[in-house]
């Protein structure tokens, strides 16, 4: 039996995007035990979330996850909203929809970076990335800053979309589209990264319901499980998109299934330009200064279809001016601890790298 | 070590009509001192005892497992038909006959550049040193000098390996600058496939060099056997 | 305090800035500004700043954001494993004075009370241009010869090590595997 | 819609006492006593509701009692059921689910760590994200993350002139 080798993926190491350590008990060069030891991005969100008032939690709660901190902003949102029992203006919903849409493609292009960053194909991160940080100019404009935005407000959308920023999503969405030739020859195509993702941390539909594991991982197993067909929010219902599916399961299926997904919201990118109504952005929450909110006691679970999966917020209120209680539901949390364990003992040390950046999963949201 | 075998090497090299030892200059010598560099490399590494280092040498070897046997194949070839095995008569007698090997064998050539890709080690074979997954393999433990004489020795090794291919296949050069214009060319080449190649797995690497290239290489020796005959 | 270099230290120092690396390690929410920067539009490759694995041949460690205590610990390993001319930067509030975690069990408030930091970046989380410019701060330090946080690091390093143990009870974990 | 609540009556009358409330079109919470935690949970499985979201602690300092709230999904429906218990705040102990959701473990765990609540029958309770830590559970009411963190992790001190005189530190 040859002498088993410890040997860390840990926090410090170019494979794993983010700071978590994965353990591995590897013989020869096959993983034969495997553990996520998380912790390392810790900070306490939901202990810090129950001493600040609702308003002061919006500068706190995008900074959960940071690949793509706009879904905690309408989760937090959307539960006060449900807990208060207030709707939103029309068009609010949908700069909602656009600001999720064009967050969703900026994580889906920093997933493939790292994809091709794991398997050494560095023209990829260098194209995906400079696309990206398009999408964080539009951001800017309607925003004013690159990654934290803040602008997802309880109430609707904290301003106005600036004018000619209609002119800038299209031009945006025809720029991306027209290199999806490119990109599909770079890597779709790729004849070395299809041998190496090809059967690499299969996951039977079985598997994947028992893990508690959503989004492209689930879909790639052929059920089409997304939250913004089975639970619509926002204004999901009025916009026709379909959810990619693949059969095997494998990382092959989930990048590609991730590259077709940034297709189908440039789809919804372009409706939404289309059938936006004008009208008021935000309505108030309750009376008095903004600081000073009361939300009515009760407890409700919201969630948002991610790029990585399900991510929800349960927020508990005691009517007071703080939240009595507030638990984050990271998509990473089920793929991340269980799905390590589970899924890498049979895979090879070089694919540990490659698996993290095809499951996509992200430590903070483990760690809160 | 390292460094000193792979600088020994590299005064075998015929490098256009600049010889340095005129009538050692064997293809046997080279392909021997080139080990020398290799191991000295590998011992070093591997004494410097973090896991990461040993599992690089470890894929470094089996690469060059994967890429020796076809090379040495057309090697053979190459020398059956020029009844030589000495780099600058090859290279003599390339120039004289006008023929390029390049021409007469093409098959031979496609292998020879294949297997200098994995020697160089570069990007669809060079798992040794991937920083995303062991993090720059051999090299995790150096830093400051020892860094400097590794990649010294990686310098000097990319410079043989391709002054061999280019003595071999591309007939030399008369002059230091031709020979140095061809060597720019080929290296050029190497690295505009290995831009936009990612990374083999080791088993698929060895694999992928005994299945194409060393298939071809057989084909290469059969043809110079039957059809091209003994040059007179 | 500026000490007059002898000829062969300012050669040396040129040298050492053009040349940084920077260790690709992630220790904050910082970081996501870190690809952006090191791929095409910000390029900080052309200062010589590029990306290394390991904490052997990297010469800039950055504490991009809040630091965890767990994460503070990995940072003390990597920071000792670094060779000599190694300099630190601090990006956000958080490393100043604990920014917007100020009152969280699990961040630290103050990041040069356990490890020398030579250059502080302003911004919660900088923008790519602040963190390049900041690069070309930290290189002109270094070439006035200014940048000596790990000289005084060697210095006063029971000083440093005592606030370690204060804020972790010990710095070094003995059964790293959990078992 | 209403369908739905009558199969939500069915089962729930075969569980026992329960308190049952709609909160949103989609989103019912559902009330029953640790007792019959695992038959209620476990019908609610072949009900559909397949995915376990998230489970959730909550401190409930002024009735002494821990809340521990089990959020269900149905992929099928969309809908989400919110199965809440309360348990003793002294002596925390509630059956684990993980024959039902193997994933139950890691989320069990979580809460074990951030409140203290024992799960009798998961196997690995150790620490997941805190190292070394020797306090009391940190997300119970009665922890001041402030004064831990004044205490143990010294900050800047400013010299701020402009403060009115009145003011200063915070509390």
């Amino acid at each position: 039996m040859s002498k088993e080798v410890k040997l860390f993926i840990g926090p410090n190491h170019p494979g794993m995007h983010g700071n978590a350590s994965v353990h591995l008990y590897v013989e020869g060069d096959t993983v034969v035990k495997s553990r996520l030891v998380p912790g390392f991005l810790h900070r306490g969100f939901e202990k810090l979330m129950e001493r600040r008032t609702w308003m002061q939690n919006l500068a706190l709660i995008p900074r959960i996850c940071v690949p793509e901190p706009d879904i905690n902003e309408m989760v937090y949102a959307m539960a006060i909203e449900a807990l208060a029992k207030v709707e939103v203006p029309e068009r609010a919903h949908w700069i909602r929809m656009l600001i999720l849409e064009l967050a969703r493609i900026a994580s889906h292009l920093m997933a493939l970076g790292g994809i091709g960053g794991s398997t050494g194909l560095y023209t990829m991160p260098n194209w995906t990335l400079a696309d990206r940080d398009l999408i964080l100019d539009i951001f800017e404009k309607i925003t004013g800053a690159r990654i934290y935005h803040m602008y997802i407000v309880p109430g609707g959308v904290r301003k106005d979309l600036p004018e000619g920023i209609k002119a800038d999503i299209l031009k945006l969405v025809d720029y991306i589209e027209g290199r999806s030739e490119e990109f599909e020859n770079l890597l779709l195509k790729n004849r070395i990264i299809r041998t190496r993702t090809k059967g690499l941390g299969v996951l039977t539909r079985e598997d994947a319901l028992k893990l508690g594991i959503s989004g492209v991982a689930l879909r790639a197993t052929g059920l089409p499980n997304d939250l913004r067909k089975i639970a619509p929010y926002a204004r999901y219902d009025h916009v026709q998109f379909e959810v990619p599916t693949a059969t095997e399961g494998d990382a092959f299926a989930r990048f590609t299934l991730k590259y077709y997904e940034i297709g189908q919201s440039l789809r919804i990118l372009r409706q939404i330009v289309e059938k936006i109504p004008d009208g008021p952005v935000n309505i108030r929450i309750s009376e008095g200064s903004a600081l000073r909110w009361k939300v009515p006691a009760g407890s409700v679970y919201a969630h948002v279809e991610s790029s990585r999966g399900e991510y929800g917020y349960f927020v508990v209120s005691d009517g007071s001016e703080r939240p009595y209680r507030i638990n984050v539901r990271g998509a990473s949390f089920p793929q991340g601890l269980y799905g390590i364990e589970k899924l890498l003992p049979g895979t090879r040390i070089e694919d540990v790298a490659l698996w993290l950046a095809t499951m996509d999963f992200c430590p903070p949201e483990i760690d809160r | 070590m390292a460094l000193g075998g792979t600088i020994a090497t590299v005064l075998f090299i015929p490098a256009g009509n600049l010889v340095v030892f005129p009538g050692l200059d064997n293809v046997f010598v080279i392909i021997y001192l080139l080990a020398i560099g290799l191991l000295g490399m590998a011992m070093s590494a591997v004494g410097s005892g973090n896991p990461n280092a040993s599992i690089g040498i470890g894929r470094a070897l089996t690469q060059m497992l994967g890429y020796e046997l076809p090379f040495m194949i057309v090697l053979l070839g190459v020398f059956f038909h020029f009844r030589t095995s000495s780099l600058s008569e090859l290279a003599m007698l390339q120039n004289s006959g006008g023929t390029y090997n390049v021409l007469i064998m093409p098959i031979g050539a496609v292998v020879g550049f294949v297997s200098l890709m994995g020697m160089l080690g570069k990007k669809p074979f060079d798992t040794f040193i991937a920083p995303a997954e062991i993090a720059s393999g051999p090299l995790v433990e150096y830093s400051g000098k020892y860094l400097g004489l590794l990649m010294t020795q990686h310098a000097f090794g990319t410079f043989i390996e391709i002054g061999l291919f280019v003595n071999l296949f591309l007939g030399g050069g008369k002059t230091i600058w031709e020979f140095l214009l061809k060597f720019f060319l080929v290296y050029f080449l190497a690295v505009i496939i290995s831009s936009i190649m990612p990374r083999f797995r080791v088993e698929q690497a060895v694999k992928f060099y005994w299945k194409w290239p060393l298939i071809l290489s057989f084909i290469q020796v059969v043809i110079v056997v039957f059809i091209m005959g003994r040059r007179v | 305090m500026n000490n007059e270099q002898t000829a062969w230290e300012r050669v040396a120092n040129m040298l050492r800035a053009r040349s940084l690396w920077m260790l690709y390690y992630c220790t904050g929410c910082g970081a996501i500004e870190l690809p952006p920067t090191m791929t095409a539009r910000f390029d900080m490759e052309r200062f010589g700043i590029g990306p290394m694995a390991t904490p052997r041949q990297a010469d800039i460690l950055l504490v991009t954001g809040y630091l965890s205590t767990k994460t503070l610990r990995r940072v003390i390993y990597s920071y000792e494993q670094m060779q000599a001319p190694k300099y630190i930067v601090g990006f956000g509030s958080c490393t100043i004075n604990g920014g917007i975690y100020y009152d969280s069990y699990a961040t630290i408030n103050r990041l040069d009370l356990y490890v020398p930091v030579d250059l502080y970046l302003a911004g919660c989380m900088p923008r790519p241009e602040a963190i390049v410019n900041g690069f070309k701060n930290l290189m002109d330090k270094i070439d006035r010869g200014e940048a000596t946080g790990w000289k005084d690091y060697e210095a006063n390093y029971e000083w440093y090590r005592k606030n370690q143990i204060d804020a972790l009870g010990e710095v070094y974990i003995h059964d790293e595997f959990h078992e | 819609m209403s369908s739905m609540n009558d199969k939500l009556n069915e089962i729930m009358s075969m569980a026992g006492q329960f308190t049952f409330s709609e909160i949103t079109k989609r989103q019912f919470s559902v009330n029953i006593k640790s007792s019959g935690l695992l038959s209620v949970l476990g019908l609610l499985r072949q009900k559909g509701f397949t995915h376990l979201s998230l489970i959730t602690g909550i401190d409930r300092l002024n009735d002494e009692k821990f809340e521990v709230v089990y959020t269900l999904f149905c992929w099928e429906s969309g809908e989400t059921i919110l199965v809440s218990t309360l348990v003793d705040r002294k002596t925390p102990v509630l059956p684990t689910i993980m024959e039902i959701w193997p994933v139950a473990r890691f989320y069990e765990r979580d809460v074990h760590e951030f409140f203290g609540i024992v799960f009798d029958g998961n196997p690995d309770l150790k620490p997941l994200i805190l190292e070394k830590w020797s306090e009391i559970p940190p997300m119970r009411k009665d922890f001041d993350p402030h004064k831990y963190s004044k205490e143990h992790f010294p900050d800047r001190k400013y010299s701020a002139d402009f403060l009115p005189e009145g003011g200063g530190e915070d509390e």
